[in-house]
C-alpha cells in the first residue's frame, strides 16, 4: 500500500446496481414472443419462417451498416434492432413477397430509428413505423390475407413470397386469389360477420402472423408481466378502453358493431397492446401519462376500426399516440415529493 | 447588407401611399382583364368540350345535349349564368329524342370528396353510365373507380329500384348489384352511395315521361 | 448601390441560385408547392416553370419600378404585381393545357403564397438593377425547377415505374404507391435534403483536404 | 391511500438493494488503537469552517478545544488525541480537494487517556444555553449530511416541535454502525432522545428502525420504560432514511419542498448524534470519536470500530487487515451514497459513517445503453421526480430548464434511480454535475 | 367590352378603399416605436450570443440607440459591420482591444500527476464532483473538454497532452468558457498581455512538485527578475500588475524552475517544449 | 348537418392541411420547434382562417360574381388588408394580446394556407356556414399539426440526432412519418 499505488477507481455512487440491464429486457421480449411466433411457424409453415428471417434481416443489417463504427457492437449487442425485426415480421401478412419484407426491416430501422440518433431516441415504434411504410407502399401485397397452411403442408411455398425484388408476385388475380381470405376484421366490416371465440383464441383464423392466438400471445404478456418487463397499465388500460368503448356501440346497435370480446380478441389487438404499445422508447414514462396513452390507442382503435377507412386500426392507433407521448409526458409530470401540484 | 441609408427614410404623404395602391390595382385590373379576354373563348371551348364528352361518355347513343336548371319546382333551360348543385343535362339522339339526363352528384370517398357524373334514365330507373369528374382516391387502389374498366362497366345498365348495393367482387347477380373492387371496397361504395344520393335527389324533381323539355336550337353547350 | 452592383458578376449570381444558395436545398422555400405538386415529372416542371415566368417577371417589374414605389407599401404592391403574373399564368395554362391545369388545380394560384417570389422580390429585386434582378430570378427560378425536377422524377419512377409517362420497368414493376401520397412526399424530400447536406459535407472536407494539401 | 401507507409504515417508491449487512452486523464495536498522525479539517460540516485556536508546534490534549465555531452554524473542533500540531495549511479532503485542516502529530508516550467525567447538569439548562452546549461539543448530524446539530435545536419564534424522531433505519447497505449502537448501547440511545425531547419541548419521541434489525428493537424498547418514546418498526426500503420519508413514513406528513422539518413540528435525529449528546452530558465528552463500519468484498476483516476523528482511512484500513489485491474502489459512506476515496491519507470526519473496499466485481459495470424510458426509474425516485428527463437534460446542459420544469434542486442524490436503471445510465452524477453548475452560477 | 372598365375600377376601387383604411388606421392606431431600432438590428450578426453582455442582439441594438452601449462592444460583428453601424447611428465606433480567454494551467498528462482512476461521464464538472476526477491537482485541469463544449466559437481544441488550447483568431472572448470550467482556469485577457502564469495552485515547495512538474512552486525567482514591482508573489503565485505601467518582457520567466511562466505571443501550449525553452534561455542569461 | 360534421372531421384529421394537403409548411417548419410559440401561432391561424372564410365568402357572394377573373388578386388583396387591420386594431388596443397572438399574424398572411382555404372554399362552392366549418376544422388541424410537431421536435431537440440529419430534413422526416399515421384516419366517417 504505497502512496498511488493501488491506483483507486473513482465512481460516482450508488455502486450497486439492480441487475436487470437493457439488452436483458429486450430478451425477455423476445422469449415473451416466442410462443406466438411459434404459433405462426405452425400455422403458417416455411413461409412463416422466412418472412420473419428476412425482415429481421433487413433490420439488423440496416442497423449494422448506418450505426457509426464506434458504436456497433454495443447496438446490435443489445437485441432490440432484431427484436424491432422480429416484431415487424409478426405483423405481416403470410405470403408477403420476401424482398418487401426485407425492405420493410431497412425501413423500420432507417426510417423509425437511425435517423432518430438510435435506441432510444425515435418518438414512433420502429416496428410499425416499417409496417405503415410497407402498407402504404404496397397496399394490396399487404392486405392480400391467405389461409392457414396447417403443419401438414409445412413445406409449401406461396409463389409471392418469392417475388422477384422489385417486381410483383407472379401469379396476380386467379392464383392468389384463390388462397386468399379475409381476416376476421375484415369479414366484420365488410360483411359484419363474426368469427368464432375458440378460433380467435387458439389461432386458426387468417390474419398477420403473429396476431392470430391470442391466447398465446396473452401468455407471453403474463410472462412479460411477472418478469417487469413491461408497463401493466398500458394493456390494461387500452384493452379496458377499447372494451368500454365497443361495448357501449355494441349496446346502441348490437348487428352492427362487434362485441367487445371480438374487439379484444381479433386482428392485431392483443399484439399490439402487450408488445408494441408497450414499448417503452416510445411510450410515455409517466405513470399518469401510460394511462392517458393507453386510453387514447383503445379509443383510437375502435374509432378507426368501425367509422374509419381501415378494418384494423391497432397500427395507426399506436402510431398516433406515440406523437402525442411527448406533450403526454410533459404535462403529466409527476408530482415531486413536497410540492403543491405538478408544474409542466 | 446594401443598403446602408445614414437615416431612416422619410415618410412619404398617405395620399401617395394610396395613390400608388389605387394605380397598382389599376393596371393589375387592366392586364387580367386584358389575358382572361384573351382565353376566354378557348378557355369556354374547353371547359365545353370537356363537358360534352363526359355527358356523352354517361349517355349512350347521344349525339346533343343541353343544359338545364332545376330553379326549385322545375326543370328549365339554363342559357348562362354559374353552374350550381341544381344545374343537369339532358342528352338527345339523332332524332331530337331525349334518350336521359346526366346528373352530378359528391360526396365523401375514401380520402377525399369524390364528385361523379351518371346517366340517368328515370323513365325505367336506370343508371346508364358512370364518370368520375374529380377524386384523390388513392392511386393504384381508389383510383380504379375510374381506371378500371370492369368497375366502370358495372354502371352501364344498373335498375336503381330496389337501389344500388355493392357486393363482393365475382358475386353480382341481380340488376341493381355493383361488383366492389378488390382492396378499394370503401371507394367503390362510396360511388354507389354518391349516385343513390342522386338519384334520390333527382328523381322527384325530374319531368315525368311526356313532359321533358324539348331540345333547343341545335344543342349548344 | 451601383458600384455594389458593378462589383458583382452577372452570371455568378445566376448560378448561386441553382446550387449553392438553392431556394429548397439549402434557403428551404417554397416547400408548399414543392411537395403538392411533385407526384409526378411532368406536374413538377409544369409547376417550375409556372413559378419561373411568374418570378422572372417580377422580378424585372419591381426592379425596374423599385424608384416610384413607396417603401411603406412595398409589400402590398409586391403582391398586387405577383398576382397579376400568377393569374395570367393561370388563364394561359388553362388555355392551353387543360390537362396539366386539371392536376395542379388549386395550386397554381398558390404560386401567389410562395414565399421564395416575394422573398426575393424584398431581398434582391427592390435593390438591385434589371440585370442583375432578372439574372438572380432566373437562377433561383432555375434552381427551384431543378429541385422541383428531382423530386418529381424519384417520385414517379418508384411511385408508378415510369417518367414522363413512359414505363422504366416493364409491366411487372411493383409501384411504391406511398410516393405519391403525401407522407412519400415528404419522406422523400427529407431523403433528398439529407443527401444535398451529405455530398455538401464531403465535398467540404474534400475541399479542406486538398487545401492541406497545398 | 394515506392510511394504507401509515399502515405499512413506509413511503411511496424507492429501491431494495440487497442490504449485504451480514458481514459486519454480529461484530461487536472494538476501538482502534491509536496511530501518529492525525487531520482535522477546519470545515467538517455543512456551514462555515472552525477558526483554529491552537499554533503550531502547540502542545494539545485529547478532548482540547482547538477551533472554535466560525459563525453560528457552524461547530467547534477538539483534539482526538494527545500530541503537538504539526501544521495548518491545507490537506488533502475526501472529496478530492485541499481543505484548511489542523495536523496533529500524537504522542507516541501519551496515556491518551480522557480527563475525569465531568457531567453536566442538563436539566437545569434553558434552551439557549443546550444550544451552546451542543454547539460547543462539536456535535453535527452523524447520520451523513453532517448539518451541526445545535441549528436544529434553535427554534425560531412561532413554531413548536412536537415530535422528535431519531432515525435508526439505517437504510444504506454494508452500514450496520448505528445497529450495533443501538444493540450495544440502548440505555444511551433513550437517555439521549430524553435528553433532546425534554430540551425541545416535544411531546413525544418516535425511533424508527427498518425491521430488517429486530435485535436493535427489541434493545430499545426494553430501555423505554414509562418514557413518552416510541419504537416503530418501518419497512426495510432503501432510502428508509433520508428524513422526509422517515417522516412520510412514520407520521404520514410530507414535508413540503424547501422546507424543513421543523416546519412540520418534527425534530430529525440519528441515533449516533443522540448518543454523542448523550455522552456529552454524561461525561463531558465532546465529539472526537465516532463508530465506523469498515466492510466490503474488498477488506480483509471487516469490523465495526470506534475511531478517533482524524485518523487516516489507510490506518483504519490497516487495522482491518489491509485491502485485498483484488480491491478496485475505497468509499466513505454507504454504497448508495458514499464518496469514492482517492487518497487513502484523507482522514475519517465526524460524518464518515463507513468504509467500504470493493472489488472489480462490484465496480465492473455493463456499457451504458442509451436510455430506453423504461421508467424504472420514475418509479424508484422517493422524490417524485423524472430522472430520466435530468439526466437527458443534464447531458444537453439545459440546467436552467432541470431547475425550473423538473425540480433538480429538490434531488437528494439518494442513488435510487441509478440503482434502477437498466441502462446503466449515471444519472445521479448528471444530476450532481447539474447542481454544480446551478450553485456555481448563483454565485 | 364592359369588363375592360369593371376590372380595373374594381381593382382601384379595392385599392382605393383598403388603403385609406390602412392608412387612416396607420394614423390613427400607430404606436410608437424608435425607427431606427429595426436597421440597427438588421446590421448586427443576428446570432444573439451574449458576448456582449446582453441577453441578445435586440437588447444591445436598443442599448446602442440609448447610447450605453459602444457598436465595438459587440465582438462578433466585422470590423467593416461596426464602421456600418456607427455610421448609421451617427456615434463613435469605440475602440476595442483584442482580448482572448488564456488558461491559467500547464499541467497536462505530462506534467501533472493522476492519483486515482476516475471511471464515469466524461466532463470535467462531472469529474470534478467525484472527488475530484484522480488529478493529483485540485486546482489544475480536468481534461475532459468542457471548455470545448462550451464554444460556440469553435475556438477550443484539446491538445494532445490534454489541455484545452484556444485558438485566438477564432476567440470572440465571450466568456462562456470561464463559466463553463469547473476549476475556473479560464480568464479573459487582452492578447497584448503576454506574459502570462499558467499555474492556480497555491501550494508552495515540495507540496506542489509531488503534484505537478509544470506547476508554480511560488519561489518568486519572476518577481525578482521582471521590473521592481511588475509581479507580486500572493497566495504562493505571480500576480502581473499590467496596470503599473511598468516595461514587461520576457526576462520574468528566463530562471522559472517550472515554466509555470510563460511569455505567450499568440496560442498557449504551441510549442510542446516551452519550459525546455526557458531553462535555456536562463543558461544563456547567465 | 352530416355534411358539416364531416367537413369539420375531414379538414382536422383526414385531409389535415399541412399534412395531406402541404399548405403551411413554411410556419410548420420554421415555428414548430417550440410548443408554446407553435400553440399559438396555431390559434393566431385558426383566427386568420375564420376572417378569410368571412371576407372570400363575401367576395365571391357580391363581388366575384361579376369578375371572376379577379378571384385571386381581390382574395389576396381583401384578406391581407383585413388582417393588417386587425393586427394593428389588436395591437393598439390590447398589447397583451398582441404579444401572445398578434406578431404572428403578418406571418401568417402570406402563407399558403390562407388563400388555400378560400381557393378550395370556392372550388368547392361552399356555402356561410360551410366555409366557416372548414376554416374552423383546418385551423383546428393546423394547431394539432403544429403541437404534435412541437412536441416532437422539443423531445428530439435532447435527444442524439446525428448532426447530419438535424435540421429541414429531419423535420421533413418526422412530418413524413406522422402524415403516415394521419393516414389511419382515412374514410372516417365516409365509410359507414
Ligand atoms: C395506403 C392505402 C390506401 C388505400 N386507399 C384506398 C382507397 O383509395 N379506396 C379504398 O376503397 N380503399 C383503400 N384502401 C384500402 C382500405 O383501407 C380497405 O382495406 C379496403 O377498402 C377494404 O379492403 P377489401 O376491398 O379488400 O375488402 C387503402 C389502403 C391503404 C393501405
Ligand atoms: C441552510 C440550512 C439550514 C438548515 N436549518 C435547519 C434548521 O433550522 N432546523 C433543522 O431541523 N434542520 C435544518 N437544516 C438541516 C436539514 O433539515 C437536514 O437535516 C440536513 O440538510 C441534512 O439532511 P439530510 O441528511 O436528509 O440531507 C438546515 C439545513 C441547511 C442546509
Ligand atoms: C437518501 C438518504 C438516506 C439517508 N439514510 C439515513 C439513514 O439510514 N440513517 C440516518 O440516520 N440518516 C440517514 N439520512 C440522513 C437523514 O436524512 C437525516 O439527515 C438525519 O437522520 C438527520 O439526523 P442528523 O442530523 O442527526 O444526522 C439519509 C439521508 C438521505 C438523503
Ligand atoms: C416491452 C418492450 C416492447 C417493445 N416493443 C417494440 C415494438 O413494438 N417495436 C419495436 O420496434 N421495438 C420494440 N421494442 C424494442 C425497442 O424498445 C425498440 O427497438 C426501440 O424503440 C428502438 O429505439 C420493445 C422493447 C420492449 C422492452
Ligand atoms: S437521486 Fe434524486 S432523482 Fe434519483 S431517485 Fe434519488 S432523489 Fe430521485
Ligand atoms: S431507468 Fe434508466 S433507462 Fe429507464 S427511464 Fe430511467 S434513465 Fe432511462
Ligand atoms: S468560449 Fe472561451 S475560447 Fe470560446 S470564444 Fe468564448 S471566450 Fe473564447
Ligand atoms: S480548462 Fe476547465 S473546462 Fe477546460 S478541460 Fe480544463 S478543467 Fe475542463
Ligand atoms: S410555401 Fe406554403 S407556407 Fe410558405
Amino acid at each position: 500500500m504505497s502512496k498511488h499505488d493501488p491506483k483507486l477507481l473513482l465512481q460516482s455512487a450508488p455502486l450497486l446496481r439492480q441487475g436487470m440491464t437493457t439488452p436483458a429486457a429486450m430478451r425477455d421480449v423476445w422469449i415473451a414472443l416466442l410462443p406466438a411466433s411459434l404459433a405462426a411457424l405452425w400455422y403458417f409453415g416455411l413461409a412463416a419462417l422466412l418472412v420473419l428471417l428476412t425482415s429481421i434481416a433487413g433490420a439488423v443489417l440496416t442497423e449494422w451498416l448506418f450505426t457509426p463504427r464506434e458504436r456497433r457492437a454495443i447496438t446490435l449487442h443489445d437485441n432490440s434492432a432484431a427484436l424491432t425485426g422480429l416484431l415487424l415480421g409478426l405483423t405481416l401478412p403470410p405470403a408477403l413477397p420476401l424482398w418487401m419484407a426485407f425492405l420493410g426491416g431497412m425501413a423500420s430501422i432507417g426510417l423509425g430509428k437511425i435517423i432518430w440518433g438510435g435506441l432510444g431516441s425515435n418518438i414512433f415504434n420502429p416496428a410499425l413505423v416499417g409496417r405503415a411504410f410497407l402498407l402504404a407502399t404496397f397496399p394490396n401485397a399487404m392486405t392480400t390475407w391467405t389461409a392457414q397452411s396447417g403443419p401438414a403442408d409445412f413445406l409449401t411455398l406461396h409463389a409471392s413470397n418469392l417475388a422477384l425484388p422489385f417486381m410483383q408476385a407472379p401469379t396476380v388475380g386467379a392464383g392468389t386469389d384463390a388462397m386468399t381470405t379475409a381476416t376476421p376484421l375484415n369479414l366484420m366490416k365488410f360483411e359484419h360477420q363474426g368469427t368464432d371465440l375458440g378460433a380467435l383464441l387458439l389461432g386458426n383464423t387468417s390474419g398477420s402472423l403473429g396476431e392470430t392466438s391470442a391466447l398465446l400471445l396473452i401468455l407471453g404478456g403474463i410472462y412479460l408481466f411477472l418478469r417487469r418487463g413491461l408497463d401493466w397499465r398500458i394493456p390494461l388500460g387500452i384493452l379496458g378502453s377499447a372494451a368500454l368503448f365497443s361495448a357501449a356501440l355494441f349496446l346502441i346497435e348490437g348487428d352492427k358493431y362487434p362485441t367487445p370480446l371480438f374487439s379484444l380478441l381479433s386482428g392485431g389487438m392483443l399484439l399490439g397492446a402487450i408488445f408494441m404499445a408497450t414499448d417503452p422508447v416510445t411510450s410515455p414514462v409517466t405513470p399518469k401519462g401510460a394511462w392517458l396513452f393507453a386510453i387514447g390507442v383503445g379509443l383510437l382503435v375502435v374509432l378507426i376500426r368501425v367509422f374509419g377507412g381501415f378494418p384494423e386500426g391497432m397500427m395507426y392507433a399506436i402510431l398516433l399516440m406515440n406523437a402525442a407521448t411527448p406533450l403526454i409526458d410533459r404535462y403529466t409530470q409527476p408530482r415531486a415529493f413536497g410540492r403543491k401540484r405538478a408544474t409542466k | 447588407m446594401s443598403s446602408r441609408s445614414p437615416t431612416p427614410p422619410q415618410e412619404p404623404t398617405p395620399s401617395r401611399l394610396v395613390g400608388s395602391l389605387a394605380v397598382a390595382g389599376f393596371l393589375s385590373g387592366l392586364i387580367i382583364i386584358g389575358i382572361y379576354v384573351a382565353t376566354l373563348d378557348t378557355i369556354t371551348e374547353n371547359k365545353a368540350r370537356e363537358l360534352r364528352e363526359a355527358v356523352f361518355r354517361v349517355l349512350p347513343e347521344v349525339t346533343q345535349m343541353q343544359k338545364l336548371q332545376y330553379d326549385g319546382e322545375r326543370v328549365v333551360l339554363k342559357e348562362n349564368g354559374k353552374d350550381d348543385e341544381n344545374t343537369l343535362y339532358a342528352g338527345y339522339d339523332d332524332k331530337g329524342n331525349l334518350a336521359g339526363y346526366a346528373l352530378a352528384s359528391d360526396g365523401p370517398g375514401f380520402q377525399d370528396t369524390i364528385r361523379v357524373l351518371f346517366g340517368y334514365q328515370p323513365a325505367n330507373n336506370k343508371v346508364v353510365g358512370m364518370w368520375v369528374l374529380e377524386s384523390r382516391e388513392t392511386p393504384g387502389l381508389g383510383d380504379k373507380i375510374y381506371k378500371d374498366a370492369a368497375f366502370v362497366t358495372n354502371f352501364d345498365n344498373l335498375s336503381t329500384e330496389p337501389p344500388i348495393v355493392t357486393v363482393k367482387r365475382g358475386t353480382r347477380s341481380r340488376a341493381n348489384e355493383v361488383d366492389a373492387i378488390t382492396g378499394a371496397t370503401i371507394s367503390s361504395k362510396a360511388v354507389v352511395r354518391i349516385i343513390n344520393q342522386g338519384v334520390e335527389k333527382w328523381h322527384q324533381r325530374l319531368p315525368l315521361p311526356g313532359n321533358e323539355p324539348q331540345l333547343k336550337s341545335e344543342g349548344r353547350t | 448601390m451601383a458600384t455594389l452592383s458593378n462589383k458583382m458578376n452577372a452570371y455568378d449570381e445566376m448560378l448561386k441560385g441553382i446550387w449553392r444558395d438553392n431556394p429548397v436545398f439549402v434557403q428551404v422555400l417554397g416547400m408548399c408547392p414543392m411537395l403538392a405538386v411533385t407526384n409526378s415529372a411532368v406536374n413538377a416542371i409544369a409547376m417550375g416553370l409556372a413559378t419561373f415566368f411568374v418570378l422572372v417577371s417580377s422580378s424585372f417589374l419591381v426592379s425596374g419600378m423599385k424608384a416610384i414605389i413607396p417603401k411603406q407599401v412595398r409589400i402590398s404592391i409586391y403582391v398586387i404585381i405577383i398576382a397579376t403574373f400568377v393569374t395570367v399564368a393561370d388563364y394561359t395554362l388553362l388555355a392551353l393545357f387543360p390537362a396539366v391545369h386539371k392536376e395542379l388545380g388549386a395550386f397554381i394560384p398558390l404560386i401567389v403564397a410562395n414565399c421564395m417570389i416575394l422573398g426575393r422580390q424584398e431581398a434582391f429585386a427592390s435593390k438591385h438593377s434589371v440585370k442583375f434582378a432578372v439574372m438572380d430570378a432566373v437562377g433561383m427560378a432555375g434552381g427551384f425547377l431543378l429541385a422541383m425536377f428531382a423530386l418529381g422524377s424519384v417520385r414517379e419512377i418508384l411511385g408508378e415505374g415510369k417518367l414522363f409517362g413512359i414505363s422504366l420497368f416493364g409491366e411487372n414493376f411493383e409501384p411504391w404507391v406511398i410516393m405519391i401520397l403525401p407522407p412519400g412526399g415528404f419522406i422523400t424530400l427529407g431523403l433528398l435534403l439529407l443527401l444535398f447536406n451529405w455530398v455538401g459535407e464531403r465535398r467540404k472536407q474534400f475541399l479542406a483536404q486538398v487545401a492541406a494539401v497545398d | 391511500m394515506g392510511l394504507l401507507f401509515s399502515l405499512r409504515r413506509s413511503f411511496a417508491h424507492g429501491v431494495h438493494p440487497e442490504h449485504h449487512k451480514e458481514q459486519t452486523a454480529d461484530l461487536p464495536i472494538q476501538r482502534v488503537p491509536f496511530c501518529s498522525r492525525y487531520v482535522m479539517p477546519l470545515g467538517q460540516h455543512i456551514g462555515a469552517p472552525a477558526r483554529p485556536v491552537v499554533e503550531v508546534g502547540q502542545r494539545v490534549q485529547r478532548g482540547q478545544l482547538i477551533g472554535e465555531p466560525g459563525a453560528f452554524v457552524s461547530t467547534a473542533l477538539h483534539s482526538p488525541v494527545t500530541g503537538t500540531v504539526r501544521d495548518i495549511g491545507p490537506h488533502r479532503y475526501i472529496d478530492g480537494n485541499f481543505r484548511p485542516a489542523i495536523e496533529i502529530e500524537a504522542d507516541p508516550y501519551a496515556t491518551q487517556q480522557l480527563p475525569r467525567p465531568t457531567p453536566i447538569d442538563w436539566r437545569s439548562l434553558d434552551i439557549e444555553q443546550f444550544i451552546a452546549q451542543v454547539q460547543h461539543a462539536g456535535i453535527v448530524g452523524m447520520g451523513g449530511a453532517a448539518f451541526p446539530s445545535h441549528v436544529k435545536y434553535a427554534i425560531p419564534e412561532g413554531q413548536q416541535i412536537d415530535d422528535l424522531l431519531v432515525n435508526g433505519a439505517e437504510c444504506e447497505p454494508y452500514l450496520t454502525n448505528d445497529h450495533r449502537l443501538m444493540m450495544e448501547r440502548p440505555e444511551a440511545v433513550i437517555h439521549g432522545t430524553e435528553i433532546v425531547r425534554q430540551k425541545l419541548g416535544a411531546k413525544r419521541a418516535t425511533i424508527g428502525v427498518e425491521k430488517n434489525k429486530p435485535e436493535s428493537i427489541a434493545a430499545l424498547k426494553a430501555q423505554i420504560g414509562e418514557r413518552p418514546i416510541e419504537v416503530v418498526a418501518l419497512e426495510v426500503k432503501y432510502p428508509q432514511g433520508a428524513e422526509k420519508m422517515l417522516i412520510k413514513a412514520v407520521y404520514g406528513i410530507e414535508v413540503p419542498a424547501g422546507e424543513l422539518p421543523r416546519d412540520v413540528g418534527v425534530a430529525v435525529n440519528n441515533v449516533g448524534t443522540i448518543v454523542a449528546i448523550a455522552d456529552y452530558f454524561d461525561s463531558g465528552m465532546p465529539l472526537i470519536e465516532r463508530i465506523v463500519t469498515v466492510s466490503g468484498p474488498g477488506v480483509a476483516e471487516p469490523a465495526n470500530l470506534i475511531v478517533p476523528l482524524g485518523t487516516p482511512i489507510r490506518e483504519v484500513l490497516r487495522f482491518c487487515g489491509g485491502l485485498k489485491e483484488s480491491t478496485r474502489e475505497v468509499i466513505m459512506g454507504g454504497p448508495m451514497m458514499g464518496t469514492p476515496i482517492a487518497d487513502l491519507d484523507a482522514p475519517i470526519l465526524k460524518g464518515s459513517s463507513g468504509i467500504l473496499a470493493f472489488t472489480a466485481k462490484e465496480t465492473g459495470r455493463p456499457p451504458e445503453y442509451p436510455c430506453i424510458r423504461c421508467g424504472r426509474c420514475l418509479e424508484a425516485c422517493p422524490y417524485f421526480l423524472n430522472p430520466s428527463r435530468l439526466a437527458k437534460l443534464g447531458r444537453a446542459r439545459m440546467f436552467e430548464e432541470m431547475k425550473e420544469q423538473f425540480h433538480v434542486m429538490d434531488c437528494v442524490e439518494c442513488g435510487a434511480c441509478t440503482f434502477a436503471c437498466p441502462s446503466n445510465i449515471p444519472i445521479v452524477q448528471l444530476i450532481r454535475t447539474a447542481k454544480d453548475n446551478l450553485r456555481q452560477r448563483k454565485g | 367590352m364592359n369588363e375592360f372598365l369593371t376590372a380595373p375600377a374594381i381593382m382601384t376601387g379595392l385599392g382605393l378603399f383598403f388603403g385609406v383604411i390602412l392608412a387612416v388606421a396607420y394614423r390613427l392606431l400607430k404606436v410608437e416605436e424608435d425607427p431606427r431600432l429595426e436597421h440597427t438590428e438588421e446590421l448586427l450578426p443576428g446570432t444573439n450570443c451574449g458576448a456582449c453582455g446582453e441577453p441578445g442582439c435586440v437588447p444591445f441594438a436598443q442599448k446602442l440607440l440609448s447610447g450605453e452601449v459602444k457598436p465595438s462592444e459587440c465582438t462578433v460583428a466585422s470590423a467593416d459591420d461596426i464602421d456600418a453601424i456607427a455610421d448609421f447611428l451617427g456615434v463613435d465606433a469605440g475602440e476595442a482591444e483584442k482580448r482572448v480567454a488564456r488558461l491559467h494551467c500547464g499541467g497536462g498528462k505530462a506534467q501533472a500527476y493522476q492519483i486515482a482512476e476516475y471511471d464515469g461521464f466524461e466532463s470535467c464538472r462531472a469529474a470534478a464532483v467525484v472527488s475530484g476526477g484522480g488529478k493529483g491537482c485540485s486546482w489544475g485541469c480536468l481534461g475532459l473538454a468542457d471548455c470545448e463544449v462550451a464554444c460556440d466559437f469553435d475556438a477550443i481544441g484539446m491538445n494532445d497532452n490534454g489541455l484545452p488550447t484556444v485558438d485566438v483568431e477564432k476567440c470572440t472572448a465571450c466568456g462562456d468558457c470561464v463559466e463553463a470550467c469547473p476549476r475556473d482556469l479560464f480568464e479573459v485577457l487582452p492578447l497584448s498581455q503576454k506574459l502570462l502564469v499558467q499555474c492556480n495552485i497555491p501550494l508552495a515547495g515540495q507540496a506542489v512538485t509531488v503534484l505537478c512538474t509544470a506547476g508554480c512552486d511560488g519561489c518568486g525567482k519572476c518577481a525578482a527578475d521582471a521590473e521592481p514591482g511588475l509581479i507580486e508573489m500572493k497566495d504562493e503565485l505571480p500576480l502581473i500588475h499590467y496596470d503599473s505601467g511598468l516595461p514587461v518582457t520576457p526576462k520574468a520567466t528566463a530562471r522559472c524552475p517550472t515554466g509555470a511562466i510563460q511569455w505567450v505571443e499568440g496560442d498557449q501550449f504551441l510549442d510542446p517544449n516551452q519550459s525546455h525553452e526557458n531553462r535555456k534561455r536562463y543558461a544563456q542569461l547567465h | 348537418m352530416d355534411d358539416l360534421i364531416w367537413i369539420f372531421i375531414s379538414a382536422l384529421l383526414v385531409n389535415n392541411f399541412v399534412l395531406a394537403y402541404f399548405l403551411g409548411l413554411c410556419p410548420f417548419l420554421g415555428v414548430s420547434g417550440k410548443l408554446e410559440t407553435s400553440f399559438r401561432l396555431g390559434l393566431a391561424t385558426t383566427f386568420v382562417l375564420i376572417i378569410t372564410a368571412i371576407c372570400s365568402w363575401f367576395l365571391n357572394t357580391y363581388v366575384l360574381t361579376h369578375a371572376p377573373y379577379l378571384r385571386l388578386i381581390s382574395f389576396i388583396v381583401v384578406i391581407a388588408s383585413t388582417v393588417q387591420f386587425i393586427e394593428m386594431a389588436i395591437k393598439k388596443l390590447s398589447p397583451a394580446l398582441f404579444q401572445s397572438l398578434g406578431i404572428f399574424l403578418p406571418l401568417i398572411t402570406t402563407n399558403c394556407a390562407i388563400l388555400g382555404l378560400a381557393i378550395f372554399a370556392t372550388n368547392r362552392g361552399y356555402g356561410f356556414w360551410e366555409g366557416l366549418i372548414f376554416a374552423l376544422g383546418a385551423g383546428a388541424g393546423f394547431t394539432l399539426a403544429m403541437v404534435l410537431m412541437a412536441g416532437m421536435r422539443e423531445e428530439t431537440g435532447i435527444n442524439e440526432v446525428p448532426a447530419l440529419v438535424r435540421g429541414t430534413a429531419f423535420n421533413l422526416i418526422i412530418a413524413g412519418i406522422l402524415s403516415m399515421a394521419f393516414m389511419g384516419f382515412a374514410g372516417l366517417f365516409s365509410s359507414t
